[in-house]
């Protein structure tokens, strides 16, 4: 029974955790398959949208939920004025030239949210509902978690629901399998990307509001995790929700397990496990083509 | 003279499912100069993939003058003597005309694995470079980057590169594919040039080409060898008409 | 034979002298007057501010090691962001030698730090080289966090991130000490060091096996096609490349007689990934141009006021970016080349 | 004659000014004080507490400073990784002739400027830097603010004997000062009879981890008490939140650990997670003195009522009450570092924090080490009820001369 509950409460925290990486992930693979764009700034985004939330709750007082919605578009909304300003010059350019930019467009969030709202972190307060613990009957855990999983859980059928069924799902997976043909299809592929940026961005402001209680939230937030933003994204495979979610589910799972039972460089088999799959499948575990 | 350059036995590639070539035989004699035609999708280019070594074969076996190269790797049969075009350019569009063709002179010569002695020493290399520029008519523009000339002396540079590799056995993927009709002659001409020697198989559509350039031609369809023959047999050959000729019309009101 | 002419000695060789291509393609690789200028400009800054050679001293490391990164990356087109694993492995070969009092001689130890670094870049080469692009981007990154938690690891060993305090370095010729107030001696050998290494990759990039990695870059299946050992090439570049990066963090270790686990850290090699690409790639002197424009605005930017620094840096990346593909050097070439057009007119 | 007289006023008239130049040179000694501290990267948090610290302390004992007039230099350490801080340190004392220098939040920083503060023969006092052992690196560097060792091996002293802890778990952040509160928890711990039944490394210094695993792992074992090292920042936030989240206090397992884990300045964030947590620290802004008052009152004063020191800004405070007393004792001199060093071997000063003196044979604080518990006010804000006190408490590394610690032969 006490081993039963042991092995739920590993996958409960790992799954959490996992999820958390999927909701800021998801749209930085979808968009990089679309176009192969190295957008290292997507972090930035997660952090951008990750204040909007925290501050609407904690300063003017807004609930969760509410928070969450203007986290989202609030994020969307600023990714689809840089999309269309800065990043459409680029999709034509080398990666080395994508990577300079995003990585200054890195530095710029980084400076902004320092002078604007200072460099201290940012408290996320739960409401009530949503703290302490939640008795699962074969064992008690943090309701945060609990509630986590489930969410991620329904933002990853409802993405894949898109991905399948929509018409946009359709020519979003035409052209993440073959650009070329998808344009002479006359699937415009620009607009695609558009909204798969925004709608990606606001994943990410979203992951970050809900990642606030693991990760924290401070100026420095998209340079700290996007390691970790990348190995799920290309261990999953671009362009793959699937892929994604479930790299981000065994990451936090395994990440958990290692630090749980060999705490002591356990990250170092992370790591290692990440060479060895990404040199087993160069593509990623669900990827459709090469990166 | 039946002297066999590259020669193919029950040579197949699927992929997956697909079977893109099935079983070919074939045979390529020194001095040759063979046309393969096919409709869209007949495996042509799978076939110049397989003699090349980018893939490998799932079943049969490639020899060049009788010896297997079937697991030769791609770089190793440039260096027995088999060089390619490809259907689409392949240059380094940001080095000049000449740096081009002198990579490949220096990969041919084998100097580019040499590090301490400066590229530009090597007058040998540039020489020969500019020699071939000189007989492709590009000695003009061998200062220009790749980038800035017109499609069609881009193609002509492909060629220059290939021949600067010297080799046994040419094979030509759609040399004047995207050439405007206007230049397309400096690419057939070029080809007519090239060293009797050389055993040549080229993939083309333009009917036009074939007749011009082809001793033989080999009839491709849905991955397996349809016919072979004399431009003129295959001209005949109904069946070639049916399947193919009947397409590109106007290859055949030509004959 | 007609057309696969073989060079027909002296007729040819006028022919190709005769052609402003070949004449280009000949002197591409002679010594150009303002080629001096970094030389002359490095003993300088010398004797004009011998109160900032501590400075100094960092400037020239950052050089080094973001030449090592143009090799691997401007001319190979190897895309890292994992070059600090070689650097780490070069400051730690001396640290540990040093802290250890195995071998304080720092000449050799250069050496020694070369080769530990070019072994770990084979051995890695050997593996990781068959990819390419961002997988290619997360191996290096996660090699080099490997080596980062191994460091953690044996922090008894390595220091961890206390790091290995008061290296005893050597004299230089066993006369010339590090003193450790003023850099002067540090300054002049990591100037020197800087000037052999950099002779060494000159020569490298215009040699024969140069223009084949540039062709590399340029079109891989071209290189494949026309028979190169494209993969060979790779490893034994991306192997130099390593050595030189290990040099430069052996350097960075005597002349600030410290390494600690930041050596090893993603902050390095994202800061020396930028300084090159700010400076432009595969063009030799992007690297020089690179370290001084990032490490003066640093400098400047930072004392007006903190946050202003990483905005000013941020907002001139992503300029760069936008206008000035490959640099500021590249921006350069833009702006010739436009002169140029223009002229005839 | 007449033309003789106006030559001899004018002599006059110059030689009053020069002297009178002279004497008021006399009078407001110029002092150059170069501070080392990251204005940038992860550390840049912390610069500006420490800044408000030393402003403050001018403002308040500007009466002491005359006749000196104290001029901060500052200078950014950047990333911690050594290189910057000893490029700082070269420069201050070479290009600015700095008389003292100051600061230092990261000990590889400190670590690595080591060799040069030698070198420079110049007072370095060092406001934050906690590892042990360097103070031992040269012998002009003087500490003002702490080390792991003391609050650590207090703490694990009390767990047993106050608490009445039989077993701990340790849960630590993987660097340094880390290290050392594990090394002196579990040292005092297990010297009072207790067991530290596992030692869990939780992460590095600069991402905040996820905590669950690493407090689920010691949930499972059922210690008595969890003491955690983390840095004082957001980390502290998160643990105290994953303790109250994973209902480990229902499960009969306390949280303690250093005062890292209640920094002030977070403390009212922490909301009611942090109830009745117990910790050992040298500071914390309730501190019942009159210096306290004083400063915490100056403090709100001056940088808004909801703003509060902590033990970073003492530290600071501190170092620069030393650097003053140095002043005065060596009469302006303080640029001969010996002499400088010398004055302040045995020097005791009443600090916010309580009397604190500077070990005459190690150059490190002695001081007072509180065992803390916060409490909910009646005006409803979180506050630190002191249990007990434990005066003068060296740094135990030393005392027991513990690997590095050990002084250099």
């Amino acid at each position: 029974m006490n081993a039963l509950a042991d092995i739920a409460g590993i996958l409960l925290g790992g799954l959490a955790a996992g999820t958390v990486l999927f909701v800021v992930s998801v749209g930085l693979s979808v968009t990089m398959g679309l176009m192969g764009f190295v957008n290292l700034a997507h972090g930035a985004f997660a952090m951008f949208g990750g204040y909007i939330i925290v501050l609407a709750m904690n300063r003017a007082q807004y609930g969760f939920p509410a928070a969450l919605a203007m986290g989202f578009f609030g994020t969307a909304a600023l990714s689809v004025v840089l999309e269309r300003l800065l990043y459409r010059r680029l999709y034509r350019a080398g990666e080395l030239d994508q990577v300079l930019f995003t990585i200054g467009l890195i530095f710029i969030f980084i400076a902004t949210i320092t002078i604007v709202i200072g460099s201290e972190t940012q408290n996320l307060q739960l409401p009530p509902a949503l703290s302490g613990q939640l008795d699962l009957g074969i064992v008690q855990y943090r309701t945060y978690s609990i509630f986590l999983i489930v969410l991620g859980f329904l933002i990853a059928l409802g993405i894949w629901l898109a991905f399948e069924r929509t018409r946009i799902g359709g020519q979003i997976r035409a052209t993440v399998d073959n650009r070329r043909m998808a344009e002479s299809l006359g699937i415009d592929v620009d607009r695609l990307f558009t909204i798969t940026f925004a709608f990606g961005s606001g994943m990410a402001g979203i992951g970050g509001g809900l990642g606030a209680e693991f990760l924290g939230l401070d100026p420095q937030y998209p340079l700290k995790y996007l390691v970790y933003f990348l190995i799920v994204v290309s261990v999953g495979g671009l362009g793959s929700v699937i892929g994604v979610y479930y790299a981000s589910l065994i990451l936090g799972v395994l990440d958990f397990v290692l630090t749980l039972y060999l705490p002591k460089g356990g990250t170092i088999f992370i790591y290692a496990l990440t060479i060895l799959i990404l040199l087993a499948r160069p593509q990623g575990l669900f990827g459709r083509k090469g990166l | 003279m039946t002297d066999i350059r590259l020669e193919t036995q029950a040579l197949s590639r699927r992929f997956g499912a697909l079977v893109a070539v099935q079983g070919i035989d074939f045979k390529l004699a020194a001095g040759a100069r063979h046309a393969l035609i096919g409709p869209n999708g007949a495996g042509k280019t799978t076939f110049i993939n397989l003699l090349t070594g980018v893939l490998p074969p799932t079943r049969g076996r490639v020899l060049l003058s009788g010896r297997d190269i079937t697991g030769t790797a791609q770089a190793e049969r440039v260096k027995l003597g088999i060089a390619r075009t490809f259907q689409i350019n392949r240059l380094f569009r940001g080095l000049s005309v000449l740096e081009n063709v002198c990579i490949a002179v220096s990969e041919r010569t084998g100097a580019a694995g040499t590090m301490f002695t400066a590229a530009g020493r090597r007058t040998d290399i540039i020489d020969e470079s500019m020699q071939l520029l000189q007989t492709f008519r590009l000695a003009d523009v061998a200062r220009h980057r790749i980038s800035e000339l017109p499609y069609g002396r881009q193609r002509l540079v492909e060629l220059a590169i290939t021949i600067g590799l010297k080799p046994e056995v040419l094979l030509l993927d759609e040399p004047a594919a995207g050439v405007p009709s206007a230049e397309s002659h400096i690419i057939l001409e070029a080809i007519e040039r090239l060293p009797e020697h050389i055993a040549v198989l080229i993939i083309e559509h333009d009917m036009d080409v074939v007749f011009r350039f082809a001793h033989r031609v080999t009839v491709m369809v849905s991955g397996a060898l349809f016919a072979e023959g004399t431009p003129r047999e295959i001209e005949a050959d109904a069946r070639v008409r049916e399947v193919y000729l009947g397409q590109a019309g106007h290859g055949a009101s030509h004959g | 034979m007609s057309a696969a002419a073989s060079p027909t000695g002296a007729a040819s060789a006028v022919s190709a002298g005769q052609n402003p291509a070949a004449r280009a393609l000949i002197r591409r690789h002679r010594l150009r007057w303002w080629e001096a200028l970094p030389w002359i400009a490095g003993i300088a800054f010398y004797f004009a501010f011998p109160d900032y050679l501590g400075f100094g001293c960092d400037l020239l490391v950052t050089i080094l090691f973001a030449l090592s990164l143009d090799l691997a990356l401007g001319y190979a087109g190897i895309i890292t962001l994992g070059h600090a694993a070689f650097f780490g492995a070069g400051a730690y070969t001396v640290g540990m030698l040093a802290t250890y009092n195995i071998w304080t001689e720092p000449i050799s130890s250069l050496l020694l730090a070369a080769v530990a670094a070019g072994v770990i870049g084979l051995l890695s080469g050997l593996v990781l080289l068959r990819t390419t692009g961002l997988t290619l981007l997360m191996l290096t990154l996660s090699t080099m966090a490997l080596l980062y938690e191994a460091a953690n690891m044996g922090a008894a060993y390595t220091g961890g991130f206390d790091g290995l305090p008061s290296l005893p370095i050597g004299p230089v010729f066993g006369v010339f000490e590090f003193n450790p107030l003023y850099s002067n001696t540090q300054y002049l050998f990591a100037l020197a060091v800087l000037f052999v290494c950099f002779v060494f990759v000159r020569t490298l990039v215009y040699s024969p096996f140069g223009q084949s990695l540039t062709g590399i870059r340029e079109n891989v299946l071209r290189m494949h096609a026309i028979g190169s050992p494209v993969r060979r090439r790779l490893i034994v570049c991306y192997t130099i490349s390593a050595a030189l990066a290990g040099v430069a963090g052996a350097l960075s270790a005597q002349t600030t007689a410290f390494v600690n686990l930041a050596v090893l850290g993603l902050d390095r090699s994202a800061t020396v990934f930028i300084v090159l690409i700010l400076g432009g790639y595969g063009r030799l002197y992007g690297a020089f141009i690179g370290a001084v424009v990032y490490l003066a605005l640093e400098h400047f930017l930072a004392q007006i006021y903190p946050a202003a620094w990483q905005l000013g840096l941020g907002l001139l990346l992503v300029l760069i970016a936008l206008f000035a593909r490959n640099g500021i050097l590249g921006l350069g070439d833009a702006l010739a080349r436009r002169y140029r057009a223009r002229r005839p007119t | 004659m007449s033309r003789r007289t106006i030559a001899a006023l004018a002599a006059a008239a110059a030689a009053a000014l020069v002297a009178g130049g002279a004497t008021s040179q006399a009078l407001a000694q110029d002092v150059k004080i170069g501070l080392i501290l990251p204005y940038t990267g992860p550390g840049a948090v912390l610069s500006p507490e420490m800044d408000k610290a030393i402003d403050l302390f001018q403002k308040l004992n500007a009466a002491q400073i005359k006749p000196y007039k104290l001029t901060i230099i500052k200078r950014d350490s950047k990333a911690p990784n050594g290189a910057a801080a000893k490029i700082d340190a070269q420069e201050l004392l070479t290009q600015e002739k700095v008389d003292v220098l100051a600061g230092w939040i990261y000990s590889p920083d400190a670590i690595a400027s080591a060799p040069v503060v030698t070198a420079g023969k110049r007072l370095a006092v060092i406001m934050n830097a906690g590892t042990s052992f360097i103070t031992n690196l040269s012998p002009y560097f003087v500490r003002t603010s702490f080390t792991l060792w003391q609050s650590s091996y207090v703490m694990g002293d009390q767990a047993a004997k106050y608490m009445h802890a039989k077993t701990a778990v340790v849960a630590y952040t993987d660097y340094p000062p880390g290290k050392d509160a594990l090394a002196g928890f579990k040292t005092a711990f297990e010297k009072a009879g207790g067991k530290v039944i596992d030692a869990i490394p939780a992460g590095g210094p600069e991402a905040t981890p996820d905590f669950t695993p690493f407090f689920q792992r010691a949930k499972d074992e059922h210690p008595d008490v969890l003491f955690v090292f983390v840095p004082a920042g957001d980390q502290a936030t998160a643990v105290v939140k994953t303790y109250a989240a994973l209902g480990m206090k229902a499960a009969g397992t306390k949280l303690i650990g250093t005062g890292d884990i209640v920094p002030d300045d977070l403390l009212q964030g922490m909301g009611d997670n942090a109830v009745g947590l117990i910790t050992v620290h040298h500071y914390n802004a309730d501190l019942d003195n009159p210096q306290n008052k004083a400063f915490v009152a100056a403090w709100k004063k001056a940088y808004g009522p909801d703003s509060t020191p902590n033990f970073t800004s003492v530290g600071a405070y501190d170092g620069m009450a030393a650097i003053v007393h140095a002043l005065h004792a060596t009469k302006g001199k303080i640029d001969d570092g010996d002499a400088a060093v010398k004055s302040l071997e045995g020097w005791k000063f009443n600090s916010p924090q309580g009397p604190i003196e500077i070990d005459p044979q190690t150059r490190d604080i002695v001081m007072n080490e509180y065992l803390d518990q916060v409490v909910k006010g009646s005006d409803g804000k979180l506050h630190e009820k002191v249990l007990l006190t434990v005066h003068a408490v060296k740094d135990q590394c030393k005392v027991l001369a513990i690997g590095p610690c050990a002084p250099k032969k």
